[in-house]
Parts: structure tokens; C-alpha cells; sequence
């Protein structure tokens, strides 16, 4: 966190608050792989731990009927955006209380009742989707917002063309929030993309862009505030990058050998969970005893999670032939 | 009743959709202020302000997630494609994308969307512009796939496709367009998934749809004055497959033939016939045999073409060799 | 004779044709440094440098548009694609360029160009990542469809591939990379288009390809504990299809069940059940059945997934109604 | 044409060659419509009249070896690259002697022997073919270029993006030229692409991006040169939009009622044909009577041209199935 001085205007529960968040994702996560090794889990698993200023910060600075819409790393995200945490936990195990009542999967969560519209496996494909949310929310004379979040390899994919332009042609009310965390799988962001600051690709749209420190949950949180607030008042797309890093591999299954020890080191101490620890309680937003109990509580939640998740059913067999179709 | 051509049973279809309901807006490239580049939106810009009526950049995979992200918060889009041909560019929001976000969703959304696509060959329009792609969206659950082939039908079924709550590929063949019929009076609806006998008989069962209904239909009025009665079944769409109209009437004929304008191998006449042997394998008397389009690109020489498209003369070959 | 893994045996194809053609470059997501998602490229960046192992962006349509262009003139591209579901963002890149180039150009140019991709279901991977699209391609003229099931003939054929003049759509099955098999020394190939007895027998012809030749090879073996022979025909691709093999396999038993992993609507097994009665009804005894994967977008649940994919005890199930 | 000061270096006889070029694409297009509705032509038919100077502009700036390829509106563009007007015309006859043998058609011609690489249906569809092609090259270690024509509206479509991020990661010596003829059908550009200056994209890409008059063909061959000079030396793509017009419907049967007359005579005036002439006359690069005979040599290129067609035979039926696979 930069400096000491006062950085926000926000009240120390609502900076509390998102402190827990921060942690609740970072528990969440990190129990994840045991539970993966141990079977409980399949297919694939992106983690969030290390990008959780993002998810936080974003979803601070929305309303809670605004949408929001991500791809495959999205446990952090709909947590973020207000999900139980035993339906998301549920929805790893594969059970029928899950948020996507077990057919979803860790890449494909939801959660309507809280306005989290997916998470999407392509990597790209659901950037013309956010659009077509703000589309409905302009068509219906709403005042609702629609964050996009998506990592800097998304940026190479023909459909983020599509709907960077979509979006500003119609004017409709979408905050593009580019995660750059330096890789797409193996690949670093400059061998893949011929410009290597993402938040600059919005100059081909007349969109504004720009570029945040998204290891910091209050930069990232003002940044998108101030977005939103531009859209909800007809001002149209912005589009943020948001410079992070994921601490783990891509997935549970990518050893990461291909990111040097000294540059995850680097990236460890910019931590946005301890720092904005120390923060909070540098500048008397909390004692250490109040961020002891939260870690605490938070602890106790994603366990609750785990036992909920344990304790759920398989969706039925018949489920395999359901929810094809309406009709 | 009034006579009317395909393309304006379709236009009414959508006027009286749109004007029934707020929440159906149509998107696609010249749709509004061009009118479609068939016509078939003709007037709705007009009426129905740019509010409804969306002109969008040459953009077909953002166009379609466009409308899959309205449709699953309360609109109901009708997303026109400016040919099918261009689906394949949003190949991957179609499959994707709306076909599967209710199922891997849980059902917590729906997806109420309508894609129309205008296909087919026959204008000597070449590899690129002659696809009839109704084979691969049979191979995609979570889609339906209606596909008319008369005024009436062309209305009928728009209009129970704009209802319904399910995305639906919705493919009009281009040269059917100004083919006139006769349509109910008012409001109607044909419900999605029941074939139709387009021309009864006894003696053996084309299986069809889109254009080349009328080439069956001409096949076998050719074929009835050789004595041989053909029962013409005109499925008006792959999903849902009607199969109890097509089991009855191959019950009745034991003789039957698919003809579709999909390239042969891999088309969808395989599917129906493999369930007709599957369902009905004693009451065969002959193999089901299959028309389709040759299996090559479209050549642009107009001999060419009209070599690869199947016609009359190949249906009735065909029935020869069975009945 | 090595015994060695699907993976290894497809690396090695690629490592000895780079070696034997300077022509030959691979392009892909993470080919080079990460050495393949699926570890399938290893040791060819370290071997034959960047300017022959080239990764690029997330860019399916970008990767396929520009191995075609290469191949135009001169250069034998083989394109990585991550997995197979990623093929239907480049999809109008495969079937609208790739495919129709030799032929729209009137035979003035040639695509020599391999697209590499595995695909399948079975570990949970859910609606967007679990296709098996060789239906789609099959239904494709101008590409060839290959589709290896052991370590032998992955070597073989992929060699046959890499040196064909065709594109070829060379589709992988990532349940099957560890499998260990032999495979003969030096330099081989095995011809495309042709089909492998991967079992004999007389009482009914399992007809599959890919992961599903063990599934059906473990119902042979359980059905023979019961008497029954089955002979099992891995087609080893779609196109060219070897109907030659089909045909006589089914002459002898009878009795035919397309066993797939595809959807089962619209998937290939009808298009070789159709054939099979067209060419040889009066030879069969009971209908051609078929297995394949419920026509569900595919469910991420464990259980619900091990349904929807066909299985050991639904083939023997099938053959039980016929035989 | 601006001025009448010296504007170029070129001598008489190569621009008279590149006034024969645009006379002869002009006549060629202008014989079309009355082909078609004799029948003698089918599918569609996309004129390049009022581009010629686009078209003619670039093929001068180029070496016979170099690679040329483009979308549908490319008859005119094939013959300035070089192709003989029979197999042009016997093309669009759908005769064997076509250039692509009767297969392809007003959209898909085809000639590798003056490399020109296609003309393609797919909006947008063939950049990253260019891009390969230029691929090739840089692997094979040759020292030619590829040109890539393509429309306004192409400009909005996913593959544009992907190509352009492409040739520029990967250098490749490509040069884009965006015909932009102010429509895509019947949508303007400005109703399709959020940015208007479409020149501008190539910012996303770190790329040069420059805007030309595409009405003056000096001005088109000098960019063009400076552009494929740079790509040639290893410099990379260059992407360049041409200020152009059709002088026709988008296609034959487009009645081209969204533009106002109005309009269509302030373009007409800056038709590149007429306004070329005079000023080779005024230069003194030709007499009026040299520019005549060019003329009525040319009428009779494209005369000979439909006789050619029409003489030639249509491919015999088998040819249905050839070329279908190498092997
Ligand atoms: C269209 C598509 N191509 C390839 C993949 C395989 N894939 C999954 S994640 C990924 C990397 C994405 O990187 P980025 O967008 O930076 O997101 P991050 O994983 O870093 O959060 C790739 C290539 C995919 N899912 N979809
Ligand atoms: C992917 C795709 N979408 C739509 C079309 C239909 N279409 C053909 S030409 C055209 C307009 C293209 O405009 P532009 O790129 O400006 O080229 P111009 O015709 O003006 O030369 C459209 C929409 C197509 N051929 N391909
Ligand atoms: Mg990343
Ligand atoms: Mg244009």
C-alpha cells in the first residue's frame, strides 16, 4: 500500500469489510487443492490467490444489483460479489446445492439471486455477453452497471475486438477489467501481444483506459468507482487493466516452472492481504485484535463451506436430462 | 387466407411479435435503416424506432453474444444473421455459449433467443455463401432448429419460435424467400417440432425440408403420373425431430428416402434414417435411402452447381431404386 | 518394438518429420516454451528453435488463418489447437478457408496443413471443454479427418498426415496421451483412410474410433466371457472413411453397433449406420444400433458425466438387444 | 490531384502504365452489369469502380513478386496486379479458362503464377491468411511482401484484431490497406465502428497507422512504397487507410438508396480516372492523343476479354469433383 497518509474516504467497516473478503477468498482457495487431491473436486482449477484486491475492490465499488461477469477464475469473484460461500464450495464437490447446482464446475459458477452471470471457459466468449447485459440494462431504462473481468490473454481474442467496439458504439454500461497477473497459461503478456500495455488496446474504441495497481484493493476499488459512476450516467465503456499476479499455477495441474523463484518472490511481498492488513491498523482502521478475529471467523466459514459441501447430495441421476431446454 | 410470399410472412411475424411485446428487439448487420439485405425487415425500423431495431458492425460473434447476454436478463432478441453462412464466425457463442449456459448453469437462466439465418445455394454464390448448416446444429443440445418451408408455416413457426424460451436456430433458405402461399387470417401459431404431410401417398416417404420440399413435391407429382404416390413429409425443422410423423408414415410406405441440401455425408438424412432402422426395421422393405447435396465446396459455374444441388431428376432415380 | 505412450509416440512422429522436412514449423498456444498443455510438443522448441516452433496469443481463428496462409506457399504447418473445443472459435478459419481453398481456386493451390487437437470428455471438465467434434469435420468436404486410438497408429498416422497434401484435421483424445502400446522401430507410416480390425470376431461389429476402441475392445473381451464374439473395427479417422472394412466386417456378423463419443444425434454413427444399409441391407439381421454420448451439454458432477459418456456396460447392453 | 507542382519521381512511362491499369479495371467493371443481366454472370457481383486508383496505386508500388490478396471486391485488383483480362472475364463466365477454373467466381479469383493469393467471401476472413503468408516468407527467408486489401466494415470483425496483433508480435512483412469506401452494404462507417478514423486501430497494435487519399494514385504508390520498403528492410506491417468510393451499389443488386445523390456527385467529381488524366496532360506526361489511344486500346482489351469468355467452354462435369483433395 502506498504511503500512510489517508487514501480513501471510506469508513473503517466498510474497509473492514473488505479486508474480509480479501482474507475469506484467500482461505477459500488455498483449501482447494487438498480437497482437489483428495478427489473431492474435478476437472480443472484456477485459483485466485494473489488477485483478490481485484475481485474485492471491483465488487466493492458496485452496487449489489449491478451485474458482473467473469471467466473460469471466478471463485474469488462471485465470492467477492456476495455468494455463500457453501453454494460455491458445493458447486467444487459437484453437489446439487451447489450455485450452479453441480453442473457447473470450479470455471462455470452463477449465481442470478446475486447478479453473478457466470463464469465462461472460452477464453474471450463472454466479453459480447457483458455487452448484451448492458444492452438490456440501457433497453430497459435500468440504471444497473455490468462489470466484465477477464484476463490479459483475453485481449488477443477476436470477440474482445468485437466487444470493446460493440460496447462504445452503442454506448452502453460496461466496465471492462482486464486482470493482467503477466501470463496466460505459460505465455507471458509480451509474447502474446504486440502491444505490451493492455489498457492502451481501448484507444482503438475512443474508450478511456487505464492502468491500476491491482494489488491494491483501494486503488483498484476507486478506479472502478469512478467508472461505474460514468457509466450509470450514460457516459459509456472504460476499460481498466488491473496489474496483479496469481500465486499459484494456471491451474492445480501447472507447475508454474516457466516464472522464476526471484519473480514470484518479488510479486509475494506485494501481498495484498498482509499489506492491507498492516494498512488498516497503521492507520487505525483496526486493532489487531479485530483483524485476528476476522482472519478467525473467516476461517470457520470456509470450514462451515467444506462441511456444507461434504454433507450435500449428487444432483439426482434424472438430472443429466434437465434444464437442456425450457420447453 | 391471403396469399402472400415467404419473406412477408416472416416480416408479419415479427411486426406482430414486436408489437405484442417490448421486450423483442432485432439486431444483425442492415437489419434497420437497409431493411435486411432480403427485405425481410422491412418496415420495422419504421416502425419500431432504433431503439428495437439494432444495425450492428460486421460482427457476427458479437453479435450473437449480444444477444445471448440481453436474453438472459429479460429481452427477448431476434438476432438475424445476415447469412447462415457467417454463423460459422459465431460458431463458438452458438455452441458455446448460448446452446449450453441453462444446462451448465444449473437452469438458473434461460436463453429466449431467436437466430435467423437465411441459407442455402442455387445463386452460383460459391464455397463461402452456399452452406445449409442444419446438420450441425442438430448436433448441438440446447438448440432448436426450426426450418420452414411455406408462407405459412414461415409465420406460424417465427412466431412460436419468438415465444419460446429456448434459443432456437431459425433458418430461412434464401431462394424460398419470394414463394407465395396461402396464410391464416390473424394471430396463429404452429407449435415447434411437428412435421408436416406436405402430400400424402402410400407408396413411399420423402423425408424433407426448406427448399427441397418443393423439390419433392415436384418429384412426386412426376412420379404419380408413373403411378407411384409418394407421401411427402415436411419436418419444418431437425429439433425437436418429429420421428412419431415420420414412424407412421414409414409404417405405412415401408419405403423411405431423406432429401435434404446439407452435403451427404454427415447430413442429418444419416440421423433420420439410423432411427428409422433403429425404430423400424421390420416394417422396411428397402434400405432408407439419402439425397444430399455432392460432397464438394460449391462451384461457382452454374452446370456446376446445379450438379451438386439435389433436383428432381435425383429424387425420383432414387425412388426408382426402391419402389 | 518400443512400448511407449500415445504422447510419446505423437511426439516422436513430430520430432522425426521436423528433422526429415525443413518446411515443417508448429504453431500454438504454449507449443514452445510450455512445451504443449498436454506436454505433446516436448523437446521440439529446445530441438528445432523458435522459428520452427512458434507459440502464439490466444488467437484460434488468428493460429488457423495464418498456418493456412503459410501452407498456400510452400510450408507444411502443423496447428496446435489447445484443445478441440477451441477449433469452433477458428471454426469459419477451418470450414470456410482451410477446407475450400483448393477447391474455390480451382485446384491453383494446396493446404498442406495438419490441425492437431485433442478433445473428449471424462475428467470433468464441463460444457465448454468436453467436445468430440469429429461429426462436424466429417460433415466437412476438403478436410480429412484422422483420429488415432494407439500409440502405433498415432505415430503412423500422424506421419501420414504431416506429408499429406490435404488438410487434415488430426483429432487427438486427451483420455488416451498415457496409454502405452507398441510401436515399431524407425521410420513408418500408416496410410489414411484405411480401418483396423482391433479384434476379430463373428457375432457383431463394434464400429468406434479413438478412447472408445477400449471401451468396446473391454466389451468384447466381457461378451466373449459370454460367448459372443465381437470383432471390433477401429476406423482409425472419418474421412477418408473405410467403408471397404465396415462393409465386409458387417457382411460377416450381421449385426453392427456404432459406438461414438460424440453426441449421439447427428453424430457419425448415423452416417455409417445409413451406409451400412444402403450398401449391405440385405446382409444384416438386426438393425445397425448406435451408443454415443447423451445429447447433453456436458455436466461437470462426476456421476452425471461417467452417464452421459458411453460405456462398457451400455455397448454390451446394445449388443444384447440384437444379438 | 493536388496541384500541378512535380509530385512524384516517376517517369512518363509507368504512369502512363498506371493510367492504362485504371482505364482498363474501369472498363472492365463498367462492361459487367450488362453481362449479368444478359445472364452471362451469376452469384454477386461486387464493382470496384471509383477504387482504382486504390487498387492501381498498390500494385505499382510493388514488385511482381510480391503477394497480393483480398476480399471479394477484387476483380480490379487482380488485374492490376497483372492477371490477363480473358481469364478475369472467363471467371466471372464460370468457364474453364477462368482464373480459378470456372470454381470460384467474381468473389474468389485466383492466379498463382502472378501470386495473386485470392479473393475471399468472408468478411474479414482472409487477414490472417495474409498475415501467413507473410509468414512463409519470413521463414523461407525471401525478401517479398504481401499487400492485404480489405473493406471498412472488415475492420470491426474479430480476425482484423487477431491478424493485425499477429503481424505486428511477429514482424512479419505485411502490409494492410483498408479500402475504406465510407460503407459496408448499406451501414456507414460511423454506425459501425466506434472509432472513425479507422487508420487509428493500428494503435491497439503498435503499428504504424497512416490515412491517405485513395482517390490519387500517387499519393496511394507513395505510401504504399514507403510501407512495403519498411516491411521489406524488416520493419514490420504498416496499416493504411484508403479515402475512397464506390461509384456503384455494394453489389449488383444493391439499389443504393442510403446514399445521397448529393453525395455520389461531390464523389464523382474526385473520380480518380478523369482527374489522373488531366493531370498527366498537364504535367506533360501524355498528349491527349496518347491518352485516346489508351483508351481505345483498352476498350478493346476488355472487348477481346468477353470474346475470350465466351468462346471458352465451361469445365466438364467431372470437374465437380476434382480438386476437392490433392490426394
Ligand atoms: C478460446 C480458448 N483458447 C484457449 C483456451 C485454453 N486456455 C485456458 S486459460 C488460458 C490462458 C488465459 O490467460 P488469461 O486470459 O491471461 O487468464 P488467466 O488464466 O491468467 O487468469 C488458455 C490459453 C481457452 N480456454 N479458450
Ligand atoms: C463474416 C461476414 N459477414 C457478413 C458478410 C456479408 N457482407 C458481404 S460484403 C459486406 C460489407 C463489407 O463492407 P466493407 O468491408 O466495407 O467492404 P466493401 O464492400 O465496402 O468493399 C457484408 C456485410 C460477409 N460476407 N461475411
Ligand atoms: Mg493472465
Ligand atoms: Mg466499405
Amino acid at each position: 500500500m502506498k504511503g500512510k497518509k489517508e487514501r480513501t474516504r471510506l469508513e473503517s467497516r466498510e474497509l473492514l469489510s473488505m479486508y474480509r473478503d480479501m482474507v475469506r477468498i484467500r482461505d477459500f482457495e488455498e483449501a482447494c487443492p487438498r480437497l482437489y487431491s483428495q478427489g473431492k473436486m474435478g476437472g480443472f482449477l484456477h485459483l485466485y490467490s494473489g488477485q483478490e484486491a481485484v475481485g474485492v475492490g471491483v465488487a466493492h465499488a458496485i452496487h449489489p444489483h449491478d451485474y458482473m461477469i467473469a471467466a473460469y477464475r471466478e471463485h474469488g469473484l462471485i465470492l467477492a460479489k456476495g455468494a455463500h460461500p457453501n453454494a460455491v464450495m458445493a458447486e467444487l464437490f459437484g453437489k446439487a446445492t451447489g450455485c450452479s447446482r453441480g453442473k457447473g464446475g470450479s470455471m462455470h459458477m452463477f449465481d442470478p439471486d446475486i447478479r453473478f452471470m457466470g463464469g465462461y471457459g472460452i477464453v474471450g466468449g463472454h466479453l459480447p455477453l457483458a455487452v448484451g447485459l448492458a444492452f438490456s440494462i440501457t433497453y430497459q431504462g435500468g440504471d444497473e452497471v455490468v462489470v466484465c473481468l477477464f484476463g490479459d490473454g483475453a485481449t488477443n481474442q477476436g470477440v474482445f475486438h468485437e466487444a470493446m467496439n460493440m460496447a462504445a458504439l452503442y454506448q452502453v454500461p460496461v466496465v471492462f477489467i482486464c486482470e493482467n497477473n503477466g501470463y496466460g497459461i505459460g505465455t507471458s503478456v509480451i509474447r502474446a501481444s504486440a502491444m505490451e500495455s493492455l489498457y492502451k488496446k481501448s484507444c482503438a474504441y475512443e474508450t478511456p483506459g487505464l492502468k491500476i495497481d491491482g494489488m491494491d484493493v483501494l486503488e483498484v476499488y476507486e478506479a472502478v468507482r469512478e467508472a461505474v459512476q460514468r457509466a450509470r450516467e450514460g457516459g459509456g465503456p472504460t476499460y481498466i487493466e488491473a496489474i496483479t499476479y496469481r500465486f499459484r499455477g494456471h491451474s492445480i495441474s501447472d507447475p508454474g516452472t516457466y516464472r522464476s523463484e526471484q519473480e514470484k518472490k518479488i510479486w509475494r511481498e506485494r501481498d495484498p492481504i498482509p499489506n492491507f492488513s498492516a494498512w488498516l491498523q497503521a492507520e487505525n482502521h483496526a486493532t489487531a485484535e479485530e483483524i485476528a478475529s476476522i482472519e478467525s471467523e473467516e476461517k470457520s466459514v470456509v470450514a462451515e463451506a467444506i462441511r456444507f459441501a461434504e454433507e450435500s447430495a449428487d444432483p439426482g441421476p434424472d438430472e443429466l436430462w434437465t434444464d437442456v431446454y425450457v420447453e | 387466407m391471403a396469399e402472400i410470399t415467404c419473406r412477408e410472412a416472416l416480416n408479419q411475424a415479427m411486426h406482430e411479435e414486436m408489437a405484442r411485446d417490448d421486450r423483442i428487439f432485432i439486431l444483425g448487420e442492415d437489419v434497420g435503416l437497409y431493411e435486411g439485405s432480403f427485405k425481410v425487415t422491412k418496415g420495422l425500423l419504421a416502425r419500431f424506432g432504433d431503439r428495437r431495431v439494432v444495425d450492428t458492425p460486421i460482427s457476427e460473434a458479437g453479435i450473437v453474444g449480444l444477444a445471448c447476454g440481453a436474453a438472459m436478463i429479460g429481452l427477448r432478441p431476434i438476432a438475424e444473421l445476415m447469412t447462415v453462412n457467417f454463423s460459422i464466425v459465431a460458431m463458438d457463442q452458438i455452441m458455446n455459449h448460448v446452446a449450453v449456459a441453462r444446462y451448465m448453469f444449473g437452469g438458473r437462466v434461460k436463453v429466449p433467443l431467436v437466430i435467423r439465418a437465411p441459407g442455402g445455394a442455387g445463386h452460383q454464390l460459391g464455397a463461402q455463401h452456399s452452406h445449409s448448416l442444419e446438420p450441425i446444429f442438430l448436433h448441438c443440445p440446447g438448440l432448436r432448429v426450426i426450418v420452414p418451408s411455406v408462407p405459412a408455416d414461415a409465420k406460424g413457426l417465427l412466431k412460436s419460435a419468438i415465444r419460446s424460451d429456448d434459443p432456437i436456430m431459425f433458418l430461412e433458405h434464401e431462394g424460398i424467400y419470394g414463394v407465395k402461399g396461402e396464410v391464416p387470417d390473424g394471430d396463429y401459431t404452429i407449435p415447434l417440432g411437428v412435421a408436416d404431410i406436405k402430400r400424402p401417398g402410400g407408396d413411399v416417404t420423402l423425408i424433407t425440408l426448406s427448399r427441397m420440399v418443393y423439390v419433392c413435391l415436384e418429384a412426386a407429382k412426376q412420379l404419380a403420373a408413373a403411378g407411384i404416390e409418394a407421401e411427402v413429409v415436411d419436418l419444418r425443422g431437425l429439433n425437436p425431430l418429429d420421428m412419431v410423423t415420420v414412424l407412421d408414415s414409414v409404417r405405412k410406405t415401408r419405403r423411405a428416402i431423406t432429401v435434404e441440401e446439407s452435403w451427404l455425408t454427415g447430413g442429418w438424412g444419416g440421423e433420420v434414417a439410423a432411427r428409422i432402422m433403429e425404430e423400424a426395421f421390420d416394417s422396411l422393405d428397402a434400405p432408407v435411402l439419402r439425397v444430399g447435396c455432392a460432397d464438394v465446396p460449391m462451384p461457382y459455374n452454374k452446370k456446376l452447381e446445379k450438379a451438386a444441388i439435389p433436383d428432381v431428376a435425383r429424387v425420383i432415380a432414387r425412388v426408382r431404386e426402391i419402389v
